[in-house]
């Protein structure tokens, strides 16, 4: 069983799940939000295939972006609420690794649904079948970094809890992988070597990986004194 | 046993908008000792707790645990303290024993897990989840943390505060039991303390010099 | 003993009285000489540089967008070093520089995007085009608008300070990704016909004007950004007696 | 010059429109820029002032007591 105080990257990884599945309704409400809106969109434009298919890789990345921005909010504010964040923050440990496993496990419980999801929202598009294994890896990559960097915003935007600024924050920092991602897409569907910007996505999430539990760990030192 | 110094602060200066928050703060503590930190609302009791535990960085001064900079031996005194705030830091979804167990140190075994929850009158409750509890009940969640802890320098800010008069009797007894082994203790409490015995340190708010 | 000597200086430098001293002396001469760039610049771009062969007269907003682009650009730089400056060493001066810098970094974004947007009505026929210099300088004035509203997040000005220039840091790292991933973005949907820039190949008659226009912007930036920090001093160290005495001292004066 | 009148100067083969209000934009900003910190530290002036004067009529309250106390 895990505790606090030896709080590595799996102990803070496990609780967050925990949390997360005790919690279903927070969990749905991304997956929701991003079928719904999925559903929305042929409605708005028109119910033709060929249109669909040529906005499809665009729309299923912004649908990404938001969905993770609207789940992250909350990575830290509920631990701040209730006292757990000073706690973590107590920790004798290196905060990188209890930051990491709370990450991973808001990409398990967000990003990695969608991933999954997508597919669905492929064919309701009518994506050519060749762009649905790009898509999928693409997303898988692709949704850890908004995590991480969406992890960076919340913790800055802590004492007033995010909202609109988080958005402000973060939504400049999205841009790469927004384009990177549907990039890949788009070049699977224009029968282009997609794995130049897969490659790309991966070394995004390689340095966000790397930076973001600093400026992380450096954010949520200044929440308690708001 | 001789008394061992366990913290010593020196100066310790915090400002919050360029304003000093209080008078410079300059004490000691020996190991079977506790302080008892008083202090007008708005003296920055809590923010003072919060510097000790390393939340917030001193704008002056310094602070030396068993005589060792800060710096120098941060992992030793992390492990070392206890601190149990104004927030409990016990999640509403997960059960009594799960929060107790997530709270306290490595190898706790069952039976001190288990009497733990018992000295604070919790035992029928270890698998019920935290949001059932009623504020009180949620208080001394937290508080169990006391019977398993082993770490050997206190910090409690308002142990006291939602809590009747057998969880006030509880927490005395295991202050006294902390003290009596050699531990130490940094306390704030509004209510004067029948037990335990506790030299104070008065906070006072910083003074603008004309 | 020689580092010694550095370290006092370099703190010297950290004293926000330091500073209101010796600016206060610069400043007359640092308004001078941009003065005299930006309106040699401004003549010589206007009415004595040749017009482009293609885009004709319209290409003289070149003098004013180029410049504001370089400096807003450079600007952020400017502000998140000062931000990991102030976080390093502890600073308060570098605080106060970092957050003058982002008013003023985003008031040049600003401009640079207007003019981005006039200019490209003549030369492509519609207000705002996705042209990767100018989706790069929105995304800038986003970065830029977001450091400036993260502090109402924060009531300690000191947790504020920290917190921008964290934000400040992030922003440095991403900045050339955001601008390399446009750049790649633009050319991968939309070869543009005609291109802003192409400095090297310009003509000189046309270049040096230019160069004229960027060293101005720069002396502007400078010289706005002490102005700034001058204010935000005083109002954060209202109550250091060097600042009461300088008061006094006005109103004696008067 | 390259223009040969005033006129062509302003008309600039009709891009004047553009060229102009892009520098008049810009220069409008740009004075913005320098203005503001400029009233910002006016209005510090004053702010302080009155913080001085604060300051006086406190000390002067309190030693007025002190002196009261001394004399009882």
């Amino acid at each position: 069983m895990y505790n606090y105080l030896s709080g590595g990257f799996s102990a803070y990884l496990y609780r967050d799940l925990l949390l997360g599945i005790r919690n279903k309704t927070d969990l749905v409400k991304p997956l929701i939000f991003f079928l719904l809106i999925s559903a929305l969109v042929p409605l708005a434009i028109a119910p033709e295939a060929e249109r669909l298919a040529q906005l499809a890789p665009g729309i299923i990345w912004i649908l990404a972006v938001l969905a993770t921005l609207l789940s992250v909010e909350r990575l830290f504010s509920d631990d701040l609420q209730d006292g757990s964040l000073e706690q973590m923050l107590l920790s004798p440990n290196m905060l990188i690794l209890p930051i990491l496993g709370k990450i991973a496990a808001h990409w398990l419980m967000i990003g990695l649904p969608l991933t999954l999801l997508s597919p669905l929202i492929g064919i309701w598009f009518s994506l050519p079948v060749v762009a649905v294994i790009p898509m999928i890896l693409s997303l898988a990559l692709g949704t850890a970094v908004l995590s991480l960097i969406g992890a960076v915003g919340a913790a800055l935007t802590l004492p007033r809890q995010g909202g609109v600024l988080l958005a402000l924050l973060v939504m400049p920092l999205y841009m790469p992988v927004l384009i990177f991602g549907s990039a890949t897409i788009q070049s699977a569907v224009d029968g282009l070597d997609w794995t130049a910007p897969l490659a790309i996505l991966a070394a995004f999430l390689a340095i966000a990986i790397a930076l973001c539990p600093l400026a992380i760990n450096a954010g949520l030192r200044l929440a308690k004194n708001g | 046993m001789a008394a061992t110094n366990i913290l010593k602060i020196d100066n310790l200066a915090f400002e919050r908008n360029d304003t000093l928050l209080f008078e410079p703060v300059s004490l000691q503590l020996n190991s079977g000792e506790a302080l008892h930190i008083e202090g007008a609302n708005g003296a920055g009791k809590t923010t003072f707790f919060q510097i000790l535990i390393n939340l917030l960085e001193p704008s002056a001064g310094s602070i030396f645990f068993r005589g060792q900079t800060f710096s120098k031996c941060r992992y030793d005194y992390l492990s070392d303290i206890l601190f149990i705030g104004h927030q409990s830091g016990v999640k509403a979804t997960l059960s009594v024993e799960e929060n107790l167990r997530w709270m306290s140190p490595d190898n706790t075994s069952a039976e001190k897990i288990a009497l733990a929850l018992q000295s604070v009158g919790l035992e029928h409750y270890a698998n019920m989840p935290c949001y059932r509890l009623s504020a009180g009940q949620h208080r001394r969640v937290a508080l169990a943390r006391l019977v398993t802890t082993t770490a050997s320098l206190w910090y409690l800010d308002e142990p006291f505060a939602a809590l009747d008069k057998q969880g006030v009797a509880f927490i005395e007894g295991c202050m006294q039991q902390h003290l009596n082994s050699g531990g130490a203790m940094v306390f704030s409490s509004h209510q004067d303390l029948v037990k335990i015995e506790a030299r104070s340190y008065r906070l006072q708010s910083y003074r603008e010099v004309m | 003993m020689n580092l010694h000597l550095q370290w006092t200086w370099f703190h010297r430098l950290g004293s926000p009285r330091w500073f209101y001293q010796k600016t206060q002396r610069w400043l007359p001469w640092l308004s001078f000489i941009m003065l005299s760039l930006l309106v040699a610049g401004l003549v010589w771009g206007l009415a004595y540089a040749p017009p482009d062969a293609k885009q004709g007269n319209s290409f003289r907003i070149i003098y004013v967008h180029v410049p504001a682009s370089v400096v807003a650009l450079a600007g952020y730089y400017l502000m998140a070093i000062a931000g990991a400056v102030g976080l390093i060493w502890r600073i308060k001066l570098s605080y106060m520089l970092m957050r003058s810098a982002a008013p003023i970094g985003a008031a040049l974004t600003f401009i640079a995007l207007v003019t981005g947007a006039i200019w490209g009505k003549p030369t492509w026929g519609a207000y705002w085009v996705w042209d990767a210099r100018i989706t790069s300088m929105l995304i800038l004035l986003f970065l830029y608008i977001g450091v400036m509203a993260l502090r109402h997040t924060y009531s300690s000005h000191e947790a504020a300070d920290k917190a921008s220039a964290i934000l400040g840091l992030v922003g440095m790292v991403n900045v050339p990704i955001i601008y390399k991933s446009v750049d790649w973005w633009q050319t991968l949907h939309q070869p543009a016909t005609i291109k802003f820039t192409g400095a090297p190949s310009m003509h000189p008659d046309m270049f040096m004007p230019l160069v004229v226009m960027i060293v101005g912007f720069y002396a502007f930036y400078a010289v706005s950004l002490i102005l700034f920090t001058r204010a935000e001093i005083l109002r954060r160290e209202y109550r250091a007696s060097w600042v009461k005495q300088l008061v006094t001292d006005k109103l004696a004066e008067k | 010059m390259y223009f040969d009148s005033l006129q062509q100067l302003i008309f600039m083969d009709g891009h004047g429109v553009y060229v102009w209000s892009a520098f008049i934009i810009s220069i409008v900003v740009m004075v913005g820029l320098m203005v503001k910190p400029l009233c910002q530290k006016k209005q510090e002036f004053k702010n302080i002032q009155l913080h001085i004067k604060l300051q006086q009529v406190n000390q002067a309250a309190t030693q007025k007591e002190a002196l009261d106390a001394s004399h009882s």
